[in-house]
């Protein structure tokens, strides 16, 4: 599948997640493709962490305010009734539980809601930011990544061997093939993406599943 | 897109209070009490409350018609020494009455909204307020274990609030508000005057919109 | 002598402590006033726990702003220049020290520096307010109190047997009677006041005092 | 009464940062880094920095321009995949790093301003981020004692400020910037205007003036 294909579908579900009224957060990369396809009638806050409520669309060309920018440097918009703030403010808006969701990518996941995303010893180190204080205090912590590694290595885990980015935080999986719900029992398989089947999931997944009663394609 | 409504009358919104719960109440002195929502709360007579608080005002105004009206059981507050009645109701054991620094008190407020599991402050190590408390030792420094204070409610007072909740409070009214609407599950907010969104401008801000809960206007 | 002249003999004595670009915070009683005795050519900065910098002289009558008062509840004016800010910032600024020096009353203060003047078990218990933060934060903490009470016993004790507000806090004492300084060796009496004597001082304090070389009459 | 005159020309500002000093600098991804000061220390050419600051940006903006140029010995930052010049500096074993996360970041820097001892946070535990910390339990949940970040400067950018050195902040580029500010022996502020004493509402200031020991204009 076109990896642009892939990344849509997983956004498009990610986006059905959210309810009317969330403070969400959006992490870079596909996490960031799910504000598009928010529905109408759903109204999202959506949070920045370098300071601000009410995160808008990127600027016109020309438009462009260099003090106005995302976590990922890039050049965005604020919403009527946003807000700005500092470092303090907005990490205590994130760890102190009034985000209801973060969307994140992840390098492993795991059986036990284990999160790595943030290194790789010896080759790519670039830091944590936020992304340990979003799982920890967020509400719901939905990762949202491609089913396996570009060399079709499963990602969703036994038990994740690269460095933590937190233990026990998250609780629903999304690719492009599988909707997952970390539950104390393990790893639920509620429903599967298009064009694919519950065998093939099972089979790119390294970790146990436990298949729901009634398995939805989404 | 819906608009998620905040705007409630005086009465809806103070019966979402019920007796037994707690509350943390805005202001220095009734200086930026919402001294409407407290009228209300005389008048629907709810009791055993717990209340955090800087102060509690005086006999006539702010929190202290609350401790007048015999509403209190338990009373969390920095300083109690302008209401005569809350000292008596103390010394009688009819309340319980915490006595917090105020720095502390607006630091375990904060800890509360911000995620935190207590701070370490140096205020109060040597003293009454040490008792029952974990001392902990940073680089030969002693410093008191303070934990976060939550509640169920806050009440909080605005100069100004949009249809969204973002505030902006009035000089030295400001002082607990913005800490407390961050550490309660259900935030009521008493506003001077109400805006349409986008009249507030998002770099004066002084307390996001997604604190507050429910917006009544002056009584 | 007259209790409005010995208010004034402190306030005047303690100001001459403040410095050019200082940040100080005035406690209730006389220590508010020292603010009338500060020379012109000295700029200090006052700042008000309940949340400002800049603290102003009281309004013109029929000026009055509901929201604007000191830590005492008294209706006051923010100068130009000042700044209004939350309970946690205001603290922030005192237990961060940044506070040059706070000036508060005492019901006791003794020879380790120690200061009590919070509550008097079972008679008084007004709580702390601000003060156990002021004396924890400040750089410089001087007590402003007449030097003994209404009964005429001393309050510059061995050992304070009231409750404290903070243990080796003090740095400065000024009475009507005496500047004394809070030293690692004990309490040095540097200066007298106007009409007084070394042997009265003396008297009239429990603690032990060192004598300064050359004690001055202020 | 004398006005303390905080003013003062980018060279005098900068010839006070020596080699082997602790330096605080604002910004996230270079907005809100006062591009000037690094500019400035860029040509001084002072070495041994240890710099605090979210993350250094990118090879030719911020703090990423002091990496490229070798002036820091280390890193105490939350981010450093912008620049691979870190990356690359941390590998040879050329500058020691210190991943902290954002928010303890934050924390840590504002609990040195605020007098505070440490501060108790969930995030990181059971991650590398624990190592060498304390583990401390409140109330059955388990939280790291993370420590205060203090500095010899902070180098601060502001919009506006007035002559007592009040700030104003523009948008997403407040970030660090006034927390820094609180934790720093030596505060130097950029600031793109400058103003008259007066000119900035009390009620609107960002960061009072008393934290701001100098202040320069843009280069």
């Amino acid at each position: 599948m076109d990896s642009k294909l892939i990344k849509e579908i997983i956004a498009k579900r990610v986006a059905k997640e959210l309810n009317d009224g969330d403070v969400v957060n959006l992490g870079i990369g596909i996490p960031t493709l799910v504000a598009n396809y928010i529905p109408e009638e759903v109204e999202v806050t959506l949070q920045s962490e370098n300071g601000f409520l009410g995160l808008g669309p990127a600027p016109l060309p020309g438009e462009e305010n260099q003090n106005l920018t995302n976590a990922g440097g890039k050049y965005v918009t604020i919403n009527n009734g946003g807000a700005f703030f500092d470092s303090a403010m907005s990490f205590a808006i994130i760890r102190g539980g009034h985000v209801d969701a973060t969307v994140l990518g992840a390098l492993q996941v795991d059986q036990q809601g284990n999160l790595a995303n943030w290194m790789i010893p010896g080759k790519l180190v670039p830091g944590m930011g936020g992304a340990m204080d979003l799982v920890t205090g967020a509400k719901r912590v939905i990762v949202a990544m491609e089913h396996t590694d570009k060399n079709g290595m499963p990602k969703i885990l036994k038990n994740c061997n690269l460095p933590l980015t937190g233990k026990n935080v998250v609780d629903l999986i999304i690719t492009e093939k599988a909707l997952i719900e970390v539950t104390t029992e393990g790893l639920l398989l509620r429903e599967i993406g298009p064009g694919t089947s519950v065998d093939e999931v099972v089979k790119s997944t390294e970790a146990s599943l436990i298949l729901d009663d009634n398995i939805k394609v989404f | 897109m819906t608009t998620m409504n905040k705007l409630m009358s005086i009465d809806e919104a103070m019966a979402k209070i019920t007796d037994g719960m707690t509350i943390m109440i805005g202001g220095f002195l009734g200086v930026g009490t919402p001294e409407g929502l407290i009228n209300k709360l005389v008048e629907h007579d709810v009791k055993n409350l717990t209340i955090i608080a800087n102060d509690t005002a005086f006999v006539d105004k702010g929190i202290g018609k609350l401790v007048v009206n015999k509403q209190l059981s338990k009373l969390i507050t920095s300083h109690i020494g302008t209401n005569p009645e809350t000292g008596r109701q103390m010394n009688e054991g009819e309340i319980e009455v915490e006595l917090v620094p105020q720095g502390t008190l607006a630091e375990r407020i904060r800890a509360a909204g911000a995620g935190l599991g207590g701070i370490l402050t140096p205020t109060g190590v040597g003293t009454l307020v040490q008792n029952n408390k974990e001392l902990i030792k940073v680089e030969n420094n002693e410093y008191l274990l303070e934990l976060p204070l939550r509640a169920d409610v806050a009440l909080i007072k605005a100069k100004k609030a949009d249809l969204k909740g973002n505030l902006l409070f009035a000089q030295s009214a400001r002082n607990f508000n913005p800490l407390m609407a961050t550490a309660a599950n259900l935030v009521i907010v008493q506003a001077e005057e109400i805006v349409d969104i986008g009249e507030i401008d998002p770099d004066y801000v002084m307390l996001p919109g997604i604190f507050v809960d429910i917006i009544v206007g002056e009584a």
